[in-house]
C-alpha cells in the first residue's frame, strides 16, 4: 500500500514536472477556456440577466470540453514519445492510475477556476463557496473518467470517439456542478450527487484500468 | 511490483462503492431538486419572481378552457392549488379538459401565468374511443401524480 | 437444427409476427380516446426501446464473458448486439419524436427520459467507435468490453428515469407494479405484445446474420502449433563464443 | 542446463499475428539469468514483435510467456519524454525501482553528465540512444528487451552499449537485443537467433 502511494506520488510529480517543462496543459487549455467564455458571452447575446444565469453552465461546459484535449496526456503523449511501454512495466496499474488522476484533477480544477473567474468578470456572475466545492468534486470525478477514456483511446487517432464517450460520462459533473454553483439553488443535494459520481467513476476506473494496460 | 487485485475482487469493490454512492444519493434529497416541472401547489408555497421562467405541470380543469383568436386561457390544477394560464398560440390538437398539461413561461402579477410553450402530458393509460367497453379506473389522478 | 435453418425459421417467424403486428396495430386496435391515431406509434416505439435494452443487456453479458474467457467469439456477439442496440435506440428516439409532435406538441423536450436515452445512444456509438483503434483484435475487444460493461449503467437509468423523476414522458404501462391490466385496453395490449414479439424475432434474425458475417470476416489466427516442429532455442551462459 | 523454473524468460510455442499477418511464427525461446541473446534479421522479419512479446507489451497470439520479475521493452530513443531532462527521466525510473543511487552512476557511465539538465528534445538522436541505455540500466530488469540499442550511436557509444549489456548481465538480467550491429555487441552475446519472415532459424543458419 505504501509503495503504491509513493509510486503514485512519483507519477503525479512527474506529470507536474512535465507540465512545468512543456506547459502543454496551460498552452492548450488556457486559450481554449478564454476563447470559449468570450465566444459564449457573444453567442448568448447582450442581455446581462441571460449571461449571469448562463455563467455556471458555461464554466462547466468549458471544463467538460477541456477534458478531451487533456486526455492526450494519459496515454497518447506517452506513446508518441516512447514512454508508454516503459511506464506500463515500471508502475503498478493503481499507481499509474492515481498519479494520472491526481494530475488531471489539478488541470481540470484549474480550468474550472479560470472559467469561473472569467465568467464572474465578463458575465458579472457571482460565485459561491458551494460552487467552489462542486468545482473540486466535479473535477475529481471528471479526472477519473478522463484517465479511463484516455487509456482506452490511447492514441491521437479518432479523438472524436473520445469526445463521444467522454462528454456523456461527464454529464453528471456538468449538471450537478452547474446547479451547485447557481446562486439560489439548494446546493447540498447536488454536492451529494457529485460525491456519488466521484465514488463511482473512481471505482470503475480503478477496476478497469489494469485491463486496459495489458499488452 | 504490487500485485493487481483479482477481477472478481475489483467487481465486488465497484459494487460496494456503487451501493454506497446510491446511499449518498438517497440521503441527499436530490429527488426534490431534479424535477422537470413544478406543480401549482409548489409555486403557491414559494415567493414568485416575475422574471424567472417556470415550467408548470398539472391537470387542465374541466370547464375552464376559453379559446380566443391566437390564445387560450385555462386553469391548471393539481387538486390543491390553481393557476390561471394565458397561453399565446394555438394549443396542440390533443389538448383537452381533464388532461395533463405542461406550460412554460413567467408569472404576471399574483395569479396569471403567461405561457409561450404548451405541451400536453399524456397518461400511461390507453383506451379505445368507445369508452363503454372499457373504462380504466382513476384515469385522471394517474396523469397528474406519477 | 443447423445454424442456417435456425436463421431461416427466425426470419419466417419474424415476417409472420410483423404481418400480425400490422393487422393488429393498424386495423384491429382502436384509436386511443385521447391521442387518436398517433397512439398507434406505441406499437413500434415501445418494442424498439425494449429490444434495445435487451441488446444492451446482451452486450453486458458478452463483454463480461469476453473479459473472463478472452475468446473473440464473445466479442463478436457483443459487437453484433451493440450494433442492433444502437440502431433500435435511434429508431425508438425517432419514433418517439414523431409520436411526441402531435401528442405533446413538441418534437423534443429536455425531459430526463429523453436526455438519458440520447446519452445511451452516444455511449454505445462510442462503444462501436472504440473498436478498430488498435491493430490487435484482443486490444480492441478489451477496450470495447470495458465500455460495454460501464455503459450499461445507463440502461436502468433510462428505464427508471420516468419513475424516479417527474417527467413529461409517461411512466411504464406494462412493466408497472400494478401490472398492465388496469391501464390499457386488452386489444391494445395484444397489439403491443405482437410488436414486441415481431421486434424480438426480427432482431434475433438480424443478429444471427450479422454474427455470421463477423465470424466469416474474423478468420482464425493463421498459425497452428503442432503442425510442424517449433524451433526452439535455449540461451545459457557462454554459449556463443 | 538449468531447470526451467530458473529461466529469466521462457516463451513456449509463442506466436504473434495481426489479423491475417503472421509477424512471428510459433517458436520457443528460453533465456537463463545473466545471458545476452542477439536477434538479427532483415527489416520486417519479426524482431520487434519477438522483443515486444518477450517484454509482455504485446500479447502473444498463441503460447505462453513467463518472466519472473520486471521486463522492459526499449527502442533506441525511448524512455524519456521530450520535455524531460535526462536526469529527470532517469531519476523517475530509479525512484520507481527504488534504486536512486544508480542514477548519477548511469549518467556518468553513458557520458551524459554534461547534458543531464538539457531537455531531451534538444538532444541528438545518438544522445537520446544513450539516455535509453541509461534508463535500461537504472530499471534493473529481470529481462531487458533492447530494440536497436546502437542505432545512431558512434563507435564509442557502441562500445558503451556493450558495457551496459555487461552490467545488466552482471546484475543477473537476461538481455534480448535486436540489432544489425553484431561486431560490437557480438562480443558480449551468449547466443544469436536469426529471424526470416517471422520464422526463427535454428542456429547455425
Amino acid at each position: 500500500m505504501v509503495s503504491v502511494v509513493s509510486r503514485a506520488t512519483r507519477v503525479a510529480l512527474r506529470e507536474m514536472a512535465l507540465e512545468a517543462g512543456a506547459r502543454e496543459a496551460a498552452t492548450v487549455v488556457a486559450p481554449f477556456v478564454v476563447a470559449t467564455v468570450v465566444l459564449a458571452g457573444l453567442g448568448l447575446g447582450p442581455r446581462p440577466d441571460v449571461l449571469r444565469s448562463a455563467a455556471p453552465g458555461v464554466s462547466w461546459l468549458v471544463v467538460v470540453f477541456a477534458a478531451v484535449p487533456l486526455a492526450r496526456s494519459v496515454a497518447a503523449a506517452e506513446r508518441e514519445e516512447g514512454c508508454w511501454d516503459l511506464l506500463r512495466g515500471l508502475a503498478p496499474a493503481s499507481a499509474l492510475l492515481w498519479g494520472k488522476v491526481a494530475a488531471l484533477w489539478v488541470w481540470l480544477a484549474a480550468a474550472w477556476a479560470v472559467a469561473t473567474l472569467l465568467t464572474a468578470a465578463l458575465f458579472n456572475a457571482s460565485t459561491t463557496a458551494m460552487g467552489a466545492l462542486g468545482g473540486g468534486l466535479g473535477a475529481l470525478g471528471l479526472a477519473g473518467v478522463t484517465v479511463l477514456f484516455g487509456a482506452i483511446i490511447g492514441a491521437q487517432r479518432r479523438s472524436g470517439m473520445l469526445a463521444v464517450l467522454l462528454l456523456p460520462a461527464g454529464l453528471p459533473a456538468l449538471l450537478a456542478g452547474t446547479q451547485a454553483s447557481t446562486p439560489g439553488v439548494d446546493a447540498g443535494a447536488w454536492i451529494a450527487l457529485l460525491v456519488a459520481y466521484d465514488l463511482i467513476t473512481l471505482a470503475v476506473a480503478w477496476a478497469a484500468f489494469p485491463v486496459l494496460l495489458e499488452g | 511490483m504490487t500485485r493487481t487485485a483479482r477481477p472478481r475482487t475489483r467487481l465486488v469493490v465497484v459494487g460496494l462503492v456503487s451501493v454506497a454512492a446510491l446511499g449518498v444519493l438517497a440521503a441527499s434529497g436530490l429527488q426534490d431538486s431534479l424535477v422537470y416541472y413544478r406543480t401549482p401547489s409548489e409555486v403557491a408555497a414559494r415567493p414568485r419572481s416575475t422574471t424567472q421562467r417556470v415550467r408548470l405541470g398539472g391537470l387542465v380543469q374541466r370547464g375552464s378552457v376559453r379559446e380566443d383568436a391566437g390564445s387560450v386561457r385555462f386553469v391548471l390544477t393539481d387538486g390543491a392549488a390553481e393557476v390561471v394560464v394565458l397561453h399565446r398560440g394555438d394549443p396542440p390538437g390533443v389538448f383537452q379538459e381533464g388532461q395533463g398539461a405542461l406550460v412554460e413561461g413567467t408569472f404576471d402579477g399574483r395569479r396569471l401565468f403567461r405561457s409561450d410553450l404548451l405541451v400536453v402530458r399524456h397518461s400511461n393509460e390507453y383506451q379505445g374511443a368507445d369508452g363503454e367497453t372499457y373504462r380504466p379506473p382513476d384515469a385522471a389522478v394517474g396523469a397528474a401524480t406519477p | 437444427m443447423s445454424r442456417g435453418a435456425v436463421e431461416r425459421v427466425l426470419g419466417v417467424l419474424a415476417a409472420l409476427a410483423a404481418a400480425a403486428l400490422v393487422v393488429l396495430g393498424l386495423l384491429v386496435a382502436p384509436p386511443d380516446a385521447v391521442q387518436g391515431q398517433a397512439q398507434r406509434l406505441m406499437y413500434v416505439h415501445v418494442p424498439a426501446a425494449w429490444v434495445a435494452y435487451l441488446a444492451f443487456a446482451a452486450v453486458l453479458v458478452c463483454s463480461v464473458a469476453y473479459l473472463v474467457r478472452r475468446d473473440l467469439a464473445w466479442d463478436r456477439r457483443a459487437q453484433a448486439a451493440a450494433e442492433l442496440g444502437v440502431g433500435l435506440t435511434g429508431l425508438a428516439i425517432m419514433l418517439g419524436s414523431i409520436w411526441g409532435r402531435p401528442v405533446w406538441g413538441v418534437w423534443w423536450t429536455w425531459d430526463p427520459r429523453l436526455v438519458t436515452t440520447v446519452v445511451l445512444l452516444l455511449v454505445y456509438v462510442g462503444y462501436l467507435g472504440v473498436r478498430g483503434l488498435a491493430v490487435d483484435a484482443h486490444v480492441n475487444a478489451r477496450r470495447a468490453a470495458v465500455v460495454g460493461v460501464a455503459g450499461f449503467v445507463n440502461v436502468p437509468l433510462v428505464h427508471f428515469s420516468v419513475v424516479w423523476w417527474r417527467t413529461l414522458h409517461q411512466p411504464p404501462t406494462v412493466l408497472r407494479p400494478a401490472g398492465p391490466a388496469s391501464a390499457i385496453e386488452p386489444v391494445m395490449l395484444v397489439a403491443l405484445l405482437a410488436g414486441v414479439v415481431a421486434f424480438t424475432l426480427g432482431a434475433g434474425w438480424l443478429y444471427l446474420r450479422r454474427l455470421r458475417v463477423l465470424a466469416r470476416r474474423a478468420a482464425p489466427p493463421p498459425v497452428s502449433v503442432g503442425a510442424r516442429p517449433v524451433p526452439s532455442v535455449t540461451v545459457v551462459r557462454g554459449d556463443g563464443e | 542446463m538449468s531447470a526451467d523454473g530458473a529461466m529469466s524468460l521462457s516463451l513456449e510455442c509463442v506466436s504473434c499475428c495481426f489479423g491475417p499477418t503472421v509477424a512471428l511464427a510459433p517458436l520457443t525461446l528460453r533465456m537463463s539469468p545473466g545471458t545476452v541473446c542477439l536477434v538479427t534479421g532483415a527489416n520486417g522479419s519479426g524482431k520487434t514483435s519477438l522483443l515486444r512479446v518477450a517484454a509482455g507489451v504485446t500479447r502473444p497470439t498463441t503460447g505462453s510467456r513467463r518472466v519472473p520479475g520486471m521486463a522492459v521493452y526499449l527502442r533506441s530513443g525511448d524512455g524519456a519524454r521530450a520535455f524531460q531532462t535526462p536526469r529527470q527521466a532517469i531519476r523517475f525510473v530509479g525512484g520507481m525501482r527504488d534504486s536512486p543511487g544508480s542514477v548519477e552512476e548511469a549518467l556518468a557511465l553513458l557520458g551524459l553528465s554534461d547534458i543531464a539538465d538539457r531537455r531531451v528534445r534538444e538532444l541528438s538522436a545518438g544522445q537520446r540512444a544513450r539516455v535509453t541505455l541509461a534508463v535500461a540500466l537504472v530499471c534493473r530488469p529481470a529481462l531487458a528487451c533492447l530494440d536497436e540499442p546502437t542505432a545512431h550511436l558512434d563507435a564509442e557509444g557502441s562500445v558503451l552499449a556493450g558495457e551496459v549489456l555487461s552490467r545488466l548481465v552482471g546484475d543477473g538480467a537476461a538481455v534480448l537485443v535486436a540489432t544489425h550491429d553484431d561486431r560490437v555487441l557480438g562480443k558480449v552475446a551468449d547466443s544469436r537467433v536469426h529471424l526470416r519472415d517471422g520464422v526463427l532459424q535454428a542456429a547455425p543458419w
